[in-house]
């Protein structure tokens, strides 16, 4: 054992702290790792300022998990520090990955998130509409906050990452095999590689009964089905983006009767893993006429929210056109 | 207005002309048309004619003064791609329509019939014979017939006052058949074309250009310059022959002398002249339907024939009249004298208001109405 | 991965392109792009010393990349490709711009022409580098025939494909067969027998030893693919046989056209007033009357019935002119006194004899009067009493100009030629494109019209165009030669760009399956994943885009290819709105 | 000036693109801004390549096939006009106008009408201005 | 079997003008013998125009069958149907011995209409009856003419994998197709589409392209024909000139060029044209002083490549043998210069189509710009970039088509050619002024009246009549026509006149006709064994016609005729045998076939 230990960090961006939690569930096996790595900055878990990361030279640490997206000058500021600290940079669940479910505010503004969050929510009392501010003068000085973006950005649309471990959260097993694989030195994958998945999308796995039958005469939501756990949420009538997603979950949701919504995104030979359902859904759909394919469209009422759950930053079109954005 | 079709048309028109080709084979490029030097807006054919027959559109045929305006140079036939031969169609029309305007009837008997148009010649001829020798005082005088009295003395034998009166009788009648005719053709040509209405001082300021052109043929003229001598003849002949009748009708006691005068006298001066005119002439035309030379004599119609001849008989008669008349050959004389009125008389009768002679007076009349149309038609459209 | 080394040539095609695109400076940006090793302007790219300068380049210059830009792929696509042949290069690292068809003849502006140009070009140079090599395959060629329609072409076509010795299936929807010829008494223009002459080609048909005859009988669908067909031959009475061949010749022929929609003449409410093909059934029948058994005095025949007008067809029918002259030098024969009156538009008699036929017919006392097809229809109306015949016809003659009445006892109505009801369902069943008048569509108009786009099958005949006897004729004899050729040689070679499952990505999830129109894609329950049949497959690519994981690429029309195309065109726009 | 848009345009090989050459040998004249990418069949338009498109900052997107019922494989044009409200759907939600999607059927034999087309939906997308996404992504941070 | 009929026989009046026709007292009386023939009738003697005469005799004679012989019976035919039918007979049984039909035509084929009579009397098809002997065939095959009929009839043998040999006169296949400019409807550019084709025969393993050739000779019998062809001194070697084209620069004799119609001058060493098959050059030896006066031979000197030019070399003769020969010799075109009315050769501007199609081709003397003809020092009126524009252009149709002094057939391809041309002159002029004076607009094909229609709403004045003359008048040219759907007579101004020059056979037609023992018709073009059902075998056996040669049309007729031409080669080719000519049958082989087949029926 004389080759030196591994430094690691963890850092969340715009993320809901799951995929630190993930690490977290990596239980026992954390003991393993931390006989071959020391964590050099983790911020849920460890009290390392950002001045000793910026303290560290260039290439530093040896691998990053950054989860979450990048919502705020924080982020960014973060993300491009640990890029220039790092040998290997991982995009870490899919906040990081394509945006996740924060990405989905993408569909607004920032000028309409303030809005809904300091005035209009029902929780909020904020009687001198007071809003957040990157400037702040207290008698202590000038306090200075990081600038909420309008946008919220995959990581790769910051910084340029090596790997992609997509989840929400990720599998902890996926996340175990990547360390192991990382401190035995094995061959690691291309740049730019997803990893922690399967090259196939979910339905490889997924052992619900699949035929070709797949024509859609009404879209349903799960609650409107009597779901007899066994037949394929498509031929039911049921969105499941599971054709469109990469495996490697071990289809947690559709175990649990739920339709897969996509986190793990696409494999890697679709771009834009929400057009890819739509196409395979607009083949699904039973009708010829304008007025009827209209009909049963009409029952997807949120598209966007449907097939870029948890892409939509890191989609084609990446947001809503908003006036004044 | 809507027109029926009449089938029929084109066999009765057939009768008028000769078995030379077939007008149902044209197929309306509008060649002759446009080789046609004389055609111009308003006035389009033979085309047009071929599709009025073809159709039958009898009507249309008879209100037409196209084919007058027509000279024959034959270029059209010439020219024609599918040999429709469309100048002998506006020959043919000349003759149909000739019977169109003869309220008689007997001009279509003429064109259609040879043998009653032989007939009819004969037996004018005989008429002329009989009337001849009751109202002249031939064979009367021994004298007379022998010209012992010393010289032809052809007033004893034909006073010019009986013939005179026989040229005016004569005369007035083929004027009235003829005037109808042309009061018919009148109407036909303007009185039934509901598309123009003219105006009474068209008929005024249009008569110059008809008189001009009775005298010079320009119109003639204007055809092929390959028909040059043939229109200088056909006008030499013309004028010839008007020369000649004038003298006959209006000057026969100046015309018609027994005392001979000397060669230099206009009497005789301008016999000789109109007599080599009128024989030249009917020579050359003679020659050339025989000879088949040119396009418009390659096909005889028997009545282009009949006039041709009947001029001949009646100019060659003229000529031995004269002859034996100065030589003093009294018989001969006498003898010839009948003969020529038996050829002239029915020459004159049937040929002037129902056969070819008429298109002495129709052409001219045809151009007129048709210029008085033209002028007509002009007005209407500056309106 | 190899180098890309792209060679651009770009055509001027004479004056074509010249004229409207600014070659030279196009040329000399295309060398700009990345991968871009040569790039050179030519007269005439498509001629033999524009393809030796690609050949020579590609050998100097080691290029394994070609663009050109001149007209549609649709015309040069193949030379080209037959030139990196040549040239020892795969013939798919080839990519064409349109700058012809769809730029320099399409537009004024010579600038904009130009940028559209140089954008075009930067697509197809984007996309050529991701251009795989395809080999292409070639199949056996069953040599059995399968003929549809037992017309006159069907059986000329049958009767040369069998005399070699080859198998035909010849199958007929009616009971009998020769089609239209059966029903003629006489073909214009020499008034030969028709009965004669399609009584021999039956016989013969019946009698071979090569032809398999199914009357009464039709097909559904026809799978499979050139070389190797396949169908079931659904009989009236039920029984139905299965059949395999190499080659299909569609010779389904044409309708006439139903004149009751006319108005004007009023047929189906006027007795006498017939169609062509009715009245052809009288002079079978030796005796021309009308309904109540009279002899007609006045015949007319209207030509131009449902053709040449926007309310009907705006095609010519091609034959009624000719077959009209015929019909009125029969009556001329069995009612030498009658008055026949032709109404025609212009005369149509464009074919050997057919001149000479018009100017005899012309002889034989016919009227003929010219009518306006298009606007101005002459209009048939019951006589009075006094008229003297049954009908008149109030027509417009444009020859005199005048408004005419033409008598009529009898009107024969010479209907023009359309597309068969079933067309549609046949181009379907095999897999051919139809022009707008439902006719079926050549591979190429003047040079190919026999051919579909389809490989493997062939038209000929009225469902094509409408024709005359000699020229469907020779249309399917044509065919038969195509056909004879590639059975001669054995084989043929098929489609290359078909689509292609990766098993590496098929989940398995079947969606692919149904959306397939030729059935080409099956599951493989073993494997669990789909399979493509890559003779079936035409390369649609619907079940590229449909693939929600984007396993199945389509050769040669890969994702990738037209995404880097989409790329190379907005490259180039924004590069303008830069400089802009 | 008015705005000069560019618009890339999906167009079938059998019917549209051979309307389109006809509209060419024809020499019927319509717009310049339209750059056409060949596919075999409009069903082989995957909903990528439009939002390509648009991401790449094209102004108009237009998707030509036969009509229906005349597809040369069938059916494909059919599984392109679903694809294709779907899509007029989400781009909308995202804030893309619809007209600068466009479905069109052009058969073989109408290059007039593919030119009309052209006008027409140059004309349409210009009036719509820049795209909306290509400003987008100028202002990303 | 069917019980007996009487049958009468009617002779039609066959003559129509000509001397050598079959001899018909010869066939009546071989008929005579024929049993159940109760009568013979002679047209001369029997009232045609009168039916109950005829119903009176088929009554009186107890006629149940009338065969009808001649060139066109049909012409007559109805007459005996409606007789036939008011006698109560089946009118069905009136048949046709049309001797034109199966080529029966002059005196010597007499026995050939004896044997189509007697077929129509016994009630057998004479095609069934008449089937000629096979011979071994030859697997080669003999195209004649590298026009578009000859080029896709080589192509489609040579696909099917068998040897073809293309001869062809000139030093390029193409032929006039490579002389347009755009066809008509799709205006599709004619290089565009040719070139491809002309490109695939120079590289085709199986076609032994021979241009500059004539076929000399032709013995031997159907299946196994002896070709003698006469190999043109070409005087550059074609395995070695690179194409260079230095020759050409250096060459000092000027002569025009036939490609351009004479509108442009090559050199005595040229190539037809860019895009030639072979792209090799060649020397006019009529042309070339040194082969005439032994002076010059600079282009020897000037060949970069070593005894590439030889100026001595010598036509050659080579023999080849074949099963089949395809004819496809094409036509040419009227000489306008015959119909004096129209002033072409003593009006500069008046031209024919084919030099206005060179004209308005891109590769022709103007670059494609339309312009008028201009004078250079030496008097000659030219063609040249600097001309002036026409500001209007009349088309004439019909020239030397349709007209009983010239042809008088319809040459097909006239009326759509001259719409496409008036299509261009409005597309490279759109202000000029364009009339088009026709007859008849022949626009019948597929496509064809769309097109028609188009041209008239893109403002060409489409006239109909025809012009009668065209004179010179103030410099420029006048010209007279009826506008009769206008009723009107326009004489109208005009910059240039192009007339539609019909297509004639070609002056050799007679002389490969003689050579081939094949049969031509009265206008000339080579004649079919059937009009109907086989427009592409000859009376010969073994020969096949393609394209212009066996009568005008248009490209696509061409090209659809020369497959099927094709076809019948591949057929001989993959049976191995050769049909010998129906010629050769005797009479009693038919006779006797016809015998079996009617104990059949």
């Amino acid at each position: 054992m004389d080759k030196p230990k591994l430094k690691l960090a963890v850092y969340w961006g715009a993320a809901c702290g799951g995929c630190c939690v993930s690490v977290l569930d990596v239980h026992e096996a954390l003991f393993t790792v931390l006989e071959h790595a020391d964590l050099v900055f983790w911020p849920i878990a460890l009290d390392i300022k950002y001045k000793d990361v910026e303290a560290m030279p260039d290439g530093h640490i040896d691998l990053t998990l950054f989860n979450g997206a990048v919502r705020n000058s924080e982020n960014e500021h973060i993300a491009k520090l640990l890029r220039k600290k790092s040998k290997i940079l991982v995009a870490y669940g899919s906040c990081a990955h394509m945006g996740g479910i924060p990405g989905l505010a993408n569909l607004t503004i920032k000028a309409k998130i303030f809005k809904r969050a300091y005035f209009e929510s029902e929780s909020t009392i904020n009687p001198d509409n007071v809003l957040p501010q990157t400037h702040y003068k207290v008698t202590e000085g000038e306090l200075e906050l990081p600038k909420f973006y309008n946008d919220v950005r995959p990581l790769d649309q910051v910084v340029d990452v090596d790997y992609y471990l997509p989840g929400c959260p990720p599998q902890t097993e996926r996340l175990v095999e990547v360390f192991l694989a990382i401190v035995t030195g094995a061959q690691l994958p291309p740049k730019g590689s997803v990893i922690g998945v399967k090259e196939k999308s979910l339905c490889e796995e997924c052992e619900r009964k699949k035929t070709e039958n797949k024509l859609i005469k009404k879209f349903n939501r799960p609650w409107q089905i009597q779901d007899d756990g066994e037949t394929c949420f498509l031929e039911q009538g049921v969105i499941c983006m599971g054709p469109a997603t990469r495996s490697g979950c071990g289809w947690r949701c559709i175990k649990g009767n739920a339709p897969c919504r996509g986190c793990y995104g696409p494999t890697s030979e679709a771009k834009d893993p929400g057009a890819k359902m739509m196409s395979a859904i607009g083949t699904m759909i039973d009708a010829k006429e304008p007025e009827e394919i209209n009909q049963i469209i009409e029952q997807i009422e949120d598209p966007a929210g449907t097939f870029y759950r948890f892409s939509l930053p890191g989609s084609m079109l990446r947001r809503k056109i908003c006036k004044n954005t | 207005m809507k027109e029926r079709i009449d089938p029929n048309l084109y066999n009765d028109l057939e009768k008028f002309g000769i078995d030379v080709g077939n007008w149902n084979e044209c197929y309306h490029c509008g060649n002759c048309t446009a080789t046609c030097p004389l055609t111009e807006k308003g006035s389009l054919f033979p085309r047009k004619e071929i599709r009025f027959l073809q159709l039958g559109l009898k009507n249309e045929l008879a209100t037409s003064a196209e084919p007058w305006l027509c000279y024959y140079c034959g270029d059209c036939s010439k020219k024609c791609p599918r040999d429709a031969n469309p100048g002998e169609l506006m020959m043919s029309l000349r003759r149909y329509l000739t019977s169109i305007y003869d309220w008689t009837g007997l001009a279509k008997r003429i064109y259609t019939s040879k043998i009653f148009e032989i007939a009819t010649i004969l037996v004018i001829s005989l008429i002329v014979m009989v009337l001849y020798l009751n109202f002249t005082f031939f064979p009367s005088g021994e004298g007379a017939w022998t010209g012992n009295d010393g010289g032809v003395l052809i007033n004893k034998i034909a006073p010019w006052k009986r013939i005179h009166f026989g040229d005016w009788l004569m005369a007035g009648t083929l004027a009235f058949f003829l005037i109808t005719n042309i009061f018919n053709m009148w109407l036909n040509i303007i009185v039934k074309d509901k598309s123009v209405k003219v105006p009474f001082i068209a008929y005024f300021t249009e008569v110059f250009s008809v008189v001009i052109n009775f005298f010079t043929q320009k119109r003639f003229n204007k055809c092929d310059n390959d028909n040059k001598p043939y229109w200088v003849i056909h006008l030499f002949l013309m004028l010839s022959y008007v020369m000649l009748f004038t003298m006959i009708v209006f000057f026969l006691q100046w015309f018609q002398t027994d005392s001979v005068h000397p060669v230099w006298h206009p009497q005789r001066l301008l016999g000789y002249i109109s007599t080599i005119g009128l024989f030249v002439g009917i020579i050359y035309f003679i020659n050339n339907r025989i000879k088949k030379a040119k396009e418009n004599s390659k096909y005889s119609h028997y009545t282009d024939w009949t006039f041709l001849v009947m001029l001949f008989l009646t100019t060659l008669t003229g000529i031995l009249l004269h002859f034996f008349r100065i030589n003093g050959m009294a018989q001969a004389t006498y003898i010839t004298y009948l003969i020529h009125l038996m050829c002239l008389v029915p020459m004159l009768t049937i040929e002037v208001p129902f056969s070819k002679w008429s298109h002495l007076a129709y052409r001219p009349f045809a151009i007129y109405f048709a210029n008085v149309k033209k002028s007509a038609l002009k007005k209407q459209v500056k309106l | 991965m190899e180098e890309k080394r792209i060679g651009v040539y770009i055509c001027w095609c004479g004056t074509n392109i010249s004229l409207m695109v600014d070659v030279e400076t196009v040329a000399k940006e295309m060398a700009k792009l990345p991968n871009v090793v040569i790039s050179k302007d030519y007269k005439y790219v498509c001629s033999d010393p524009g393809q030796d300068i690609i050949i020579k380049d590609i050998k100097e210059h080691n290029l394994n990349r070609i663009v050109v830009a001149s007209c549609s792929p649709r015309m040069h696509e193949l030379t080209f490709r037959k030139t990196l042949v040549k040239a020892g290069l795969n013939p798919y690292y080839f990519e064409m711009a349109n700058i012809r068809e769809q730029d320099s003849w399409v537009h004024t502006d010579r600038v904009e022409a130009t940028k559209k140009a140089k954008a075009l070009i930067a697509a197809a140079i984007n996309r050529v580098s991701f251009h795989e090599a395809l080999d292409s395959r070639s199949v056996e060629i069953n040599p059995a025939t399968f003929i549809i329609g037992g017309g006159i072409s069907g059986l000329s076509a049958a009767l040369e494909i069998a005399d070699s010795g080859k198998k035909v299936f010849l199958i007929e929807r009616s009971g009998r067969m020769g089609g239209h010829v059966a029903d003629f008494d006489l073909t214009f223009p020499y008034m030969y027998s028709a009965q004669q002459m399609i009584t021999p080609l039956i016989q013969r048909v019946k009698s071979h030893q090569n032809i398999e005859l199914f009357l009464n009988s039709e097909i559904k669908e026809i799978f499979g693919y050139i070389g190797n067909f396949e169908s079931t031959i659904h009989s009236k009475d039920g029984k139905e046989t299965a059949v395999k061949f190499g080659n299909v010749i569609i010779a389904t022929g044409l309708k006439t056209f139903d004149p009751s929609n006319i108005e004007n003449y009023g047929y189906g409410k006027l007795p006498d007033v017939i169609t062509s093909f009715e009245f052809e059934k009288m002079l079978l029948n030796g005796i021309i009357k009308t309904k109540d058994g009279k002899e007609p005095k006045n015949i007319a025949i209207i030509h131009c019935v449902g053709s040449r007008n926007k309310n009907y067809h705006e095609y010519c029918s091609r034959t009624c002119c000719m077959t009209a002259l015929k019909y009125a030098n029969q009556i001329r024969c069995e009612l030498p006194k009658a008055n026949i009156f032709d109404i025609y538009a212009d005369m149509r008699s464009f074919g050997k004899g057919c001149e000479e036929f018009y100017t005899l017919s012309s002889r034989r006392n016919i009227k003929f009067l010219m009518f306006d097809q298009e606007n101005d229809l002459p209009k048939i109306v019951s006589a009075n009493s006094g008229d003297n015949c049954d009908m008149l016809i109030e027509i417009n003659e444009k020859l005199t100009g005048k408004t005419i009445e033409v008598p009529a006892d009898m009107v024969i109505l010479m209907v023009g030629m359309e597309a068969r009801e079933n067309a549609k369902e046949i181009a379907h069943a095999v897999g051919i494109s139809m022009c707008g008048n439902s006719f079926y569509i050549e591979r190429h108009p003047k040079l190919d019209p026999v051919a579909t786009t389809t490989n493997g099958v062939y038209i000929a005949g009225g469902c094509q165009a409408p024709k005359e006897i000699p020229d469907s004729v020779a249309q399917a004899k044509a065919a038969a030669a195509r056909i004879l050729a590639t059975i001669a040689k054995g084989s043929v070679e098929v489609e290359v760009t078909t689509a292609c499952v990766n098993e590496d990505f098929c989940c398995g999830c079947q969606t692919c399956i149904k959306v397939c129109p030729y059935t080409a894609i099956s599951f493989d329950a073993e494997k669990k994943v789909s399979v493509v049949n890559e003779v079936l497959c035409k390369g649609c690519g619907t079940c590229g885009s449909g693939c929600p994981t984007g396993a199945i690429k389509c050769k040669h029309f890969t994702d990738m290819q037209i995404l880097s195309q989409i790329e190379g065109i907005m490259k180039i726009s924004h590069l303008e709105l830069q400089e802009a | 000036m008015s705005y000069k848009p560019t618009i890339v345009a999906f167009l079938c090989n059998w019917c549209s693109y051979t309307g389109a050459d006809l509209a060419g040998t024809s020499r019927i004249k319509y717009a310049p801004n339209i750059r056409v990418i060949r596919i075999m069949c409009s069903g082989r338009v995957d909903p990528t390549f439009v939002l390509k498109s648009l991401r790449e900052g094209a102004d108009g997107v237009l998707i030509c096939g036969c009509h229906p019922g005349d597809c040369h494989y069938h059916e494909g044009n059919y599984k392109c006009l679903r694809r294709y409200h779907l899509l007029q759907k989400y781009i909308q939600q995202m804030g893309i106008p619809k007209d600068r999607l466009r479905l069109e059927w052009i058969s073989a034999s109408e290059g007039k009408q593919f030119a009309q087309l052209v006008d027409e939906f140059t004309e349409s997308v210009a009036k719509l201005g820049k795209s909306e996404i290509r400003q987008v992504m100028e202002t990303l941070t | 079997m069917s019980e007996k009929k009487l049958t009468a026989v009617f002779f039609c009046d066959t003559r129509n003008g000509q001397t050598d026709t079959v001899d018909i007292p010869a066939i009546a009386e071989y008929v005579k013998k024929i049993p159940d023939v109760a009568v013979i009738w002679d047209s001369k003697t029997f009232p045609t125009s009168y039916i109950n005469k005829i119903v009176r005799k088929i009554k009186s004679g107890n006629i149940k069958r009338i065969v009808i012989a001649g060139d066109m019976p049909g012409l007559v035919k109805n007459t005996f149907t409606k007789a036939m039918y008011l006698c109560g007979n089946n009118p069905k049984d009136v048949i046709l011995a049309s001797f034109k039909e199966y080529g029966a035509v002059t005196k010597a084929d007499t026995e050939c209409a004896k044997a189509i009579t007697a077929c129509s009397v016994l009630g057998i098809p004479f095609e069934l009856a008449a089937v000629p002997d096979e011979n071994p065939g030859h697997p080669e095959t003999l195209v004649i003419g590298g026009g578009i009929a000859g080029i896709q009839a080589s192509l489609e043998i040579a696909d099917s994998g068998n040897k073809v040999y293309l001869v062809e006169r000139t030093g390029t296949i193409g032929g006039h197709m490579a002389m347009f400019d755009k066809t008509f409807p799709t205006l599709d550019c004619a290089a565009c589409i040719l070139t491809p084709k002309m490109v695939e025969v120079g590289q085709h393993q199986n076609i032994e392209l021979m241009t500059y050739c004539e076929v000399k000779n032709i013995s031997g019998e159907p299946g196994n024909y002896k070709v003698k062809i006469l190999k043109k001194a070409r005087f550059v070697n074609l395995a070695t000139c690179i194409g260079c084209g230095i020759c050409v620069e250096k060459c000092p004799t000027l002569v025009p060029s036939e490609f351009d119609s004479k509108t442009t001058m090559r050199k005595a060493v040229y190539i037809p044209f860019p895009q030639a098959v072979p792209n090799k050059y060649l020397i006019d030896a009529e042309n070339c002083r040194y082969v005439k006066e032994k002076k010059c031979g600079v282009c020897v000197k000037a060949c970069p490549v070593n005894l590439c030019i030889n100026l001595e070399e010598k036509d050659e003769e080579v023999e080849i043998t074949v099963g089949n020969i395809i004819v496809a010799t094409g036509f040419k075109i009227f000489d306008a210069a015959k119909m004096e009315q129209y002033g072409y050769g003593k009006f500069p501007n008046v031209v024919t189509s084919l030099e206005f199609e060179r004209l308005v081709n891109a590769s022709g003397p103007t670059e494609g710009k339309i312009k008028l003809k201009t004078q250079n020092k030496k008097g000659n009126w030219l063609f040249t970039k600097e001309g002036k524009e026409p500001q209007s252009i009349a088309l004439i149709h019909c020239i030397g088509s349709r007209d009983i002094h010239y042809n008088k057939y319809c040459s097909r391809v006239c009326c759509m050619y001259s719409l496409k041309l008036a299509h261009l002159v409005k597309e490279k002029l759109p202000e000029s002024q364009v009339y088009e004076f026709f007859i008849d607009m022949r626009a019948f094909g597929k496509g064809y009246e769309e097109f028609y229609k188009r041209i008239e709403h893109e403002g060409v004045h489409i006239i109909r009549g025809r012009t009668a003359q065209i004179e010179e008048k103030d410099g420029q040219l006048l010209l007279r026509s009826e506008d009769m759907l206008n009723d009107d007579i326009l004489e109208q101004k005009i910059d240039m006149a192009i007339l539609a020059v019909g297509l004639e056979p070609r002056e050799d037609a007679d002389a490969i006709s003689k050579m081939l023992g094949i049969s031509r018709t009265e206008d000339g073009w080579f004649m079919e064994a059937n009009s109907n059902s086989d427009t592409v075998t000859t009376s010969k056996g073994g020969i096949s016609i393609a394209g212009v040669c066996q009568g005008p049309k248009d490209i696509p007729d061409a090209v659809a005729q020369a497959s099927a031409a094709a076809a019948r080669v591949i057929q001989s080719i993959i049976t191995g045998k050769v049909k010998k000519s129906i010629k050769n049958l005797q009479l009693e082989n038919i006779e006797s076939k016809a015998k079996q087949l009617s104990n059949v029926i």
